[in-house]
């Protein structure tokens, strides 16, 4: 494996495991949400890691690549087969981008609870609000 | 001895209402003392090593001296999210070793 | 060399950011830390990632976090 | 017309549904019409397809590439799969007319807007879109939206006890997700694949599983146990159960037994060879059922109470599916689909009191019997059948799981099966016992509630109940057909 895609792989450790203590041991509400982005950017990290190849091609940009190359006119261009070759695996960013959407969505809402909770008990503490007496 | 177990259920039953009586206290401490029958009796079947055998009779000598194990239960239940966070890790960390040493990557 | 030094900022941001006691530091350091990881993206070959993490994640997520915690303390510390 | 191009309908439909009633909001009247056409629409969708296999833009199965797949199987599929069959249908039957029933409940309430319809018809689609899905990835998407929708459906009820039960399902859903999603990380590293029928034979080809296999099933494991409400999380599923409306709460607990069923199913196709697998789900199972009804036990409120008896049926279900043999695995479905329905009809009953007397602790309910006969007699009739005797649905269920225990060399389970059966029915009887025949009432009946619309639909289920407990063979048979063939 390439270093720097090994450098990825334990920057993403250290991100999801800070993540889950956050959100396992913190006491504040919002370090909680903190935390879980932090999750999801870590495993954000370890998808795009997969599909790195070292020194390769950009799949969006185009100009590297025509499907009828022909060496006279186009001689810059490179055929399917060798472009497939030299250029990273997409497949893991198109789930990454689709990912990065849902947690900024998940993050909104916890986001609107803690205030909600907070105009409530008037604390970002979860152990003054979790424990607090319930009043019905 | 039962009467001292009835005068336990009693004190602890009495602030919860009308709603739970003492029956339902039993009933579910005759449950979770014959789950823990259960789980000692399928664990001394099916592991055949001796260690396996002594830790589950031991683990279950230790549970029938705290006999209103109810309550027990109930508080490690409640709503409180720092226990369930911690119960959290705790499965984690058990579903991990589990996998590997079951499979024989650790040991 | 620099992709190695931002894979440490990264690392290091967000332990920074969890041990930080100042809520806004700490959103600060998270604002700056999606940004380290988009450049990231863009030397791991994903633009397109990149693109997206740098405007979700530097501006749209802190953004969100500052206009909670101005809800919540409003300038009060904790 | 009516063949398998219209598998992607049954997910596209409820979310066109959605968004149309998302911009009605406001609009009462189209908003009622809109929610009534479209609910019955999206019964009638599953029941005309045909089975098959739906490939997402036509991709259809080509030969694999280095790139793909890094064991080299002869060919994989490109795009997006869905797959549609028996036991598919089963579940998206029980699943539309159990929406079309909570629709039609919700419209009536003051609480109803666009946007909570919205809400259902989301959720619908997405447990729609798990049930099909035969690509790992487009299921872990609808996982997190079906969260999202489910924790808005408990924010709307607008308290601050289901605000901090939302906010509690959600912390802990964004470790599920997370460790979901690095779990499919991980098998697409080693893999290349992310196609469950792929990644099975991948799997099968590549022979003893690696370290980093060892640890996608343990993360996507963790998954499971959040997504279905076993045991660390079943304090999280029991408390987003109880503080939602009562008959969102019926939704709510029908869509995690079909997740749960569906995601078993998966799990165990893809991890098919790997047997330590069912040990674990048979062990977080077995605290499940045993928690569950201990705490239902200790309630004094018929909703709490309610709420931990349906995770004390989610750990049956996953007992059954956790034996591991055939005969198990299609018993703990089948019990899934008898206890979503007497489940439903015990929380449409706990919504009833709850529009009636505007509370739903049972200390403070009491002579009930003489004004509301009829919901008295079905949640008798619906107690008995949850608690599996005779006549009813569940005795099926619960009679062929105690038998695949003992068949499958456990015969210990089997007693804890009937133990708590036993601690189900002493539950929920005291709680009937309490509302409807104890003299005395503190809380005053509603005299301008009629609940005609409740009525009807707990008579409807408890005649389902009562046909399934006669013809079992009906639902079974087609159930244990299809685990038979997929070989788990």
């Amino acid at each position: 494996m390439e270093p720097f895609q090994t450098g990825a792989f334990l920057t993403a450790g250290v991100l999801i495991v800070a993540g889950f203590w956050a959100i396992i041991m913190m006491d504040n509400l919002l370090k909680k949400v903190i935390g879980a982005n932090f999750v999801g950017d870590g495993v954000n990290l370890v998808l795009i890691g997969i599909g790195y190849k070292p020194g390769g091609l950009i799949p969006e940009v185009t100009p590297h690549f025509h499907a009828s190359a022909i060496p006279s006119t186009f001689s810059h261009f490179l055929a399917f087969n060798e472009f497939a070759e030299l250029a990273s695996y997409p497949l893991p960013f198109a789930l990454v981008l689709t990912n990065i959407v849902i947690g900024a969505s998940t993050l909104s809402v916890m986001l609107a609870l803690s205030v909600v909770l907070y105009h409530k008990y008037q604390t970002l503490s979860v152990q003054k609000i979790f424990e607090a007496m319930e009043e019905d | 001895m039962l009467d001292k177990i009835y005068e336990i259920f009693h004190d602890r039953m009495i602030h919860k209402g009308k709603g739970v009586g003492v029956g339902s206290g039993f009933t579910s401490e005759f449950l979770m003392i014959s789950f823990f029958l259960i789980a000692g009796i399928l664990v001394l079947r099916t592991a055949n090593s001796i260690l396996f055998a002594l830790g589950s009779i031991l683990i279950l000598a230790a549970i029938l001296f705290t006999v209103p194990s109810v309550f027990r239960v109930e508080k490690e239940n409640t709503d409180s999210i720092n226990l369930t966070s911690f119960y959290v890790a705790i499965s984690i960390v058990t579903i991990l070793i589990v996998f590997f040493a079951g499979s024989g990557v650790l040991i | 060399m620099f992709d190695y030094i931002l894979l440490f900022v990264v690392a290091l941001s967000a332990i920074m950011a969890i041990v930080q006691e100042n809520l806004y530091k700490s959103i600060v350091i998270l604002g700056f830390e999606s940004f380290s990881l988009a450049a990231i993206y863009h030397f791991l070959l994903a633009t397109d990632v990149a693109a997206t993490q740098a405007i979700l994640g530097s501006a749209l997520i802190p953004g969100l976090f500052i206009v909670t915690l101005y809800k919540t303390t409003k300038g009060r510390d904790e | 017309m009516f063949n398998s191009t219209l598998i992607p309908l049954m997910v596209v439909f409820p979310l066109i549904a959605a968004i149309l009633v998302n911009f009605l909001h406001k609009k009462d009247r189209s908003v009622k019409t809109i929610a009534i056409i479209s609910s019955i629409v999206a019964v009638v969708i599953p029941i005309l397809t045909l089975y098959g296999v739906h490939l997402f833009s036509g991709h259809i199965r080509t030969e694999s590439f280095p790139e793909m797949s890094k064991l080299l199987i002869p060919d994989v599929y490109m795009g997006i799969v869905y797959a549609y069959g028996p036991l598919q249908k089963i579940l998206l039957v029980l699943l539309t007319i159990m929406t079309v029933f909570v629709i039609f409940l919700s419209l009536n309430k003051k609480l109803i807007s666009g946007v909570y319809i919205a809400m259902i018809f989301i959720s619908l689609a997405s447990v729609s879109a798990i049930i099909l899905a035969d690509d790992f990835f487009n299921f872990f998407v609808f996982i997190e939206v079906l969260t999202v929708a489910q924790a808005a459906l408990v924010i709307a009820v607008r308290e601050t006890k289901s605000h901090k039960a939302a906010f509690k399902y959600m912390i802990f859903g964004s470790i599920s997700g997370g460790s979901i999603l690095l779990g499919i990380a991980l098998l697409l590293g080693v893999y290349g694949l992310l196609n469950m029928t792929d990644l099975s034979n991948a799997i099968k080809a590549g022979g003893a599983l690696q370290p980093i296999a060892l640890t996608a099933i343990s993360l996507i494991t963790i998954g499971w146990l959040y997504e279905s409400g076993l045991f660390p999380f079943h304090v999280v599923k029991s408390n987003m159960y109880e503080n939602a409306m009562p008959e969102v709460a019926a939704l709510l607990q029908l869509q995690s037994k079909v997740v749960l069923v569906a995601m078993s199913i998966a799990l165990l196709r893809i991890f098919s060879g790997y047997s330590l697998l069912k040990s674990v789900m048979l062990g977080f199972a077995i605290f499940t059922v045993v928690v569950g009804s201990v705490m239902a036990l200790q309630q004094t409120d018929l909703r709490k109470l309610l709420s931990f008896v349906a995770v004390g049926q989610a750990g049956l279900v996953a007992m059954g599916i956790g034996l591991g043999t055939s005969f198990s695995i299609s018993a703990g479905i089948f019990h899934a689909i008898n206890d979503v329905l007497s489940m439903a009809i015990l929380f449409f009953v706990a919504g009833f009191i709850f529009e009636a007397y505007k509370t739903t602790k049972v200390d403070k309910i009491g002579d009930a019997l003489q004004k509301i006969p009829l919901v008295g007699l079905v949640m008798f009739l619906a107690t008995l059948a949850i608690s599996g005797v005779p006549p009813f649905n569940s005795y099926q269920s619960e009679l062929r799981i105690i038998q695949s225990a003992v068949q499958a060399g456990y015969a210990e389970l089997g007693v804890l099966v009937i133990l708590l059966s036993v601690a189900t029915f002493v539950a929920i009887i005291k709680a009937f016992y309490l509302i409807f025949m104890r003299p005395g009432s503190t809380a005053e009946i509603d005299p301008k509630f009629k609940g005609t619309m409740y009525k009807t639909i707990i008579v409807v289920l408890i005649a389902m109940c009562l046909f399934i407990g006669l013809f079992p063979h009906v639902i079974y048979d087609p159930i244990y057909n299809v685990i038979v063939a997929l070989g788990v």
